[in-house]
């Protein structure tokens, strides 16, 4: 009888319990993290981005916190600059997007008519938007009435309206 | 048989042999292996997204064989559809507030028996008309807490199994939440030095919240002292809470004001206005004035709205 | 019995090479017949399985979305495209059953293989019916208040 | 062939072998879930205008109920009757809808219909309700709402 084999028989054994191993860890590590595929979470992020907005410009104009026309009205149109000037004196807007959207970081561009020509604005810069950002857009309209109550430089005519387009870049860091 | 030598090159064609397949194999379907990390049920992720996107925009609807509108959280009976969004106009499917969510429709939801519930929402599989409810897990956060209306917590499904693949979605949307008046210092009316009067009428279904600013001050370290209910001193934090309102962020107050542009936000438990009558609320300052003379006092219930606060609705979903 | 095993002297190495051949051929024609089975047909089960609840997915969401925003006087259509083949079938899309069951099923034409999708709740309050076929260049949703 | 069967080192180098190319069997077959999953699920969610459509309409509601209150402005500081001063400024608002959609390659149309008054005089409790076509269209989507009817007055 031949039984020098015994001892291979156990080193298979081995290697075939550290191939079973390493299976498993490989397996159970992509449960637990549970890498969402690439375009489920761009869904993710436009769907949470588009609700911040809407959460800005549906917030009651008597509940303590500015909603987005407010936000926009007291904007005082000097463009933001990056690294210096990251928000443009729109803090306010700042401040509501950073609290609804946290770990996610964001840029804002205002485009509106003015004198018949299209003019796109950037209004906070929080950085170069990375590769997978989405963009979201909501409108809101300011008169003269609610730029002068909140102290904005929109200088708009008693009688005149300017639709504004608040545009949202956002990307998960 | 009897040159031990040939066996090499035996063994060597075998081993040679299997390494070829194991190598073609590797070759073939390792580059696929990294275009993408999941190997997950997509169809879960817009089963979440779905629930969570009825739940937020949608007024949800109620119907019988005679009448039918979006108010289904008065006719639980009949629900048609589940949805959280408040409206204005009963009729219309529609509704022109999306993310903003009804206190009585979440109230109603946590009544919505199981089976209908996971009906309604299409939180199934169908396979060869066998139903197989997804395990789920429906709740509004806010700070990280779930959220409580009416004393209950808005949470609906199944604890989150640790060791599974779940799916989930995150959604920003407005509460509502009780009532809130805002008040300047102008605005407060006292009778005696330094305290605010307020006069409140109960009963109400929520805690209710007061909020005060641009209080005048009137020398070194203006404070607030205490709140008072018919002459009875409250207590924090069982009867109220107090905090420090700026833009979207709440901070502790430790009662001392530092500036005149302070917000303070007062929440008091709804328990405190139990009865159908009229309360006198007094909240003591120091070195604060309030200009505005009383009786009569300044009224909460003429002045409240509707309380909308920011929460989270997070849907999840696993097989 | 000792001597059977201590015997070394079995088969000429040609007869040793020949056996050795034998039973290679013999796996390989096993594989060879049973390839299109383990490496084309269990594959293009789960991708076909993958492919279809996706599409069904995003009939199922697509409706939901619409319905969202349907206009009370008004209509709204939108197109949409399907990859003309699931694996290597083509199928049918039935929503005409969604009104009783809430779903949406998808049929593999050759197979016959069905996948189903929900779509939570929407089916109750607004029909929806209609049958869309891959093999068929233009697809659209449409809906219209008046009709 | 009793030396084959003697020499025992290569089984489990043919085993492991066998046992790596089911494995990766296996992983192929979940790395090719992975690959599919839900493109054109994704693709519905991500291409549908939902929050464009809705915004446009929503917009449109609010600026109706802004431009209210804003033509009767009008109409106290100057001569200008309320429905003239309520075109003028709907005009205005459609036209900025109109080329802030079109940057995105979106035809929108932002049309008055009427203000419905019960009495005809136009007056603040009177105009309780504005009718307004809307159309929506990027290729793909069409949206047409006509009439929209937006109560004003509230």
């Amino acid at each position: 009888m031949n039984d020098k084999a015994q001892l291979h028989t156990l080193e298979g054994l081995g290697a075939a319990v550290l191939m079973t191993l390493t299976i498993l860890t490989i397996t159970q590590s992509t449960m637990i993290v549970t890498p969402q595929n690439e375009l489920a979470i761009d869904v993710h992020l436009e769907q949470i981005s588009s609700d911040a907005l809407t959460v800005l410009d549906r917030n009651p104009v008597d509940s303590d916190q500015y909603n987005l026309t407010e936000c926009i009205a007291s904007w005082d149109m000097t463009e933001a600059s990056y690294p210096d000037n990251m928000t443009g004196n729109l803090d306010e807007l700042d401040a509501g997007l950073q609290y609804l959207l946290p770990d996610t970081l964001y840029n804002v561009d205002l485009a509106y008519i003015e004198n018949g020509d299209l003019k796109v604005d950037n209004a906070i810069i929080r950085g170069p938007a990375g590769k997978n950002s989405v963009v979201t857009r909501h409108f809101v309209t300011l008169t003269n009435e609610t730029v002068s109550e909140m102290g904005g430089s929109w200088n708009l005519g008693e009688t005149e309206l300017r639709v504004v387009e608040v545009r949202l870049t956002a990307w998960e860091v | 048989m009897m040159d031990d030598k040939g066996q090499i090159a035996v063994d060597f064609l075998l081993g040679i042999s299997l390494f070829l397949i194991a190598l073609t194999f590797t070759v073939q379907f390792i580059p696929g292996m990294f275009m993408s990390g999941s190997a997950g049920e997509s169809s879960l992720d817009y089963t979440a997204y779905r629930t969570a996107t009825v739940l937020v925009e949608d007024t949800g609807w109620w119907g019988n064989s005679t009448s039918s509108g979006t108010d289904w959280e008065e006719h639980p009976g009949n629900v048609m559809r589940i949805g959280l969004a408040v409206d204005d106009d009963l009729s219309s499917k529609l509704t022109n507030s999306p993310n903003i969510i009804s206190r009585k429709k979440t109230l109603q939801m946590m009544n919505v028996d199981k089976t209908t519930f996971i009906e309604m929402l299409g939180l199934y599989n169908n396979v060869d008309d066998t139903l197989f409810a997804y395990g789920y897990n429906i709740s509004f956060t806010q700070d990280g807490n779930v959220l409580m209306l009416n004393n209950t917590s808005i949470i609906r499904g199944q604890i989150v199994p640790e060791y599974k693949e779940t799916t989930k979605i995150t959604r920003i949307v407005l509460m509502e939440k009780g009532t809130i008046a805002s008040f300047t210092g102008d605005d407060l009316t006292s009778e005696l030095v330094n305290t605010a009067t307020i006069n409140i009428t109960g009963p109400f279904v929520e805690n209710i919240t007061i909020q005060i600013c641009d209080l005048n001050f009137t020398g070194l370290s203006p404070m607030f002292l205490n709140a008072s209910l018919d002459g009875t001193t409250l207590i924090q934090p069982s009867n109220y809470t107090v905090c420090k309102i700026d833009g979207w962020e709440k901070s502790s107050f430790n009662g001392s004001l530092s500036s005149p542009t302070d917000v303070l936000s007062f929440n008091f438990d709804k328990e405190l206005f139990s009865s159908s009558s009229e309360y006198r609320l007094d909240l003591e300052f120091r070195n604060v004035t309030l200009p505005t003379p009383g009786p009569p006092f300044i009224d909460y219930n003429d002045w409240n709205s509707t309380h909308y606060e920011p929460a989270y609705l997070v849907v999840e979903v696993w097989e | 019995m000792k001597r059977f095993f201590a015997d070394e002297k079995g088969v000429s190495l040609l007869f040793e090479y020949i056996l050795f051949s034998l039973i290679c051929i013999g796996f390989f024609m096993i594989v060879s017949v049973n390839s299109d089975e383990i490496f084309m047909h269990t594959p293009n089960e789960v991708v076909m399985e993958n492919e279809m609840s996706d599409i069904g997915n995003m009939m199922s969401t697509m409706i939901t979305d619409m319905y969202l925003i349907l206009p009370a006087n008004g209509r709204i259509d939108t197109e949409y495209n399907l990859p003309p083949k699931v694996g290597t079938e083509t199928y049918i899309i039935n929503a005409d059953i969604a009104y009783t069951d809430q779903i949406i099923e998808l049929v593999s034409s050759d197979s016959g293989k069905k996948i189903r999708v929900t779509i939570g709740g929407i089916a109750t309050t607004m029909p929806i019916n209609g049958t869309a076929s891959s093999s068929s260049t233009n697809h659209m949703i449409s809906y219209d208040s008046r009709r | 062939m009793g030396s084959l069967r003697k020499d025992t080192k290569g089984q489990w180098i043919a085993l492991s072998g066998l046992v790596i190319s089911l494995i990766l069997i296996g992983l192929a077959v979940l790395a090719n879930q992975a690959i599919l999953a839900g493109y054109h699920s994704s693709n519905a969610a991500l291409e549908f205008p939902k929050e464009n459509i809705r915004e446009l309409n929503l917009h449109t509601h609010d600026n109706a109920r802004m431009i209210r209150s804003m033509s009767f402005y009008i109409n106290s500081t100057t001569n200008e009757t309320v429905p003239d001063a309520f075109d003028q400024l709907f005009d205005n608002y459609s036209i900025q809808m109109k080329k802030l959609y079109a940057v995105h390659g979106e035809v929108v149309d932002v049309s008055m219909v009427s203000i419905n008054s019960t009495t005809g005089k136009y007056t603040m409790d009177d105009i309780d309700m504005v009718l307004v076509n809307i159309t929506y269209d990027d290729g793909i989507t069409h949206y047409v709402a006509e009439p929209e009817l937006i109560e004003v007055n509230k």
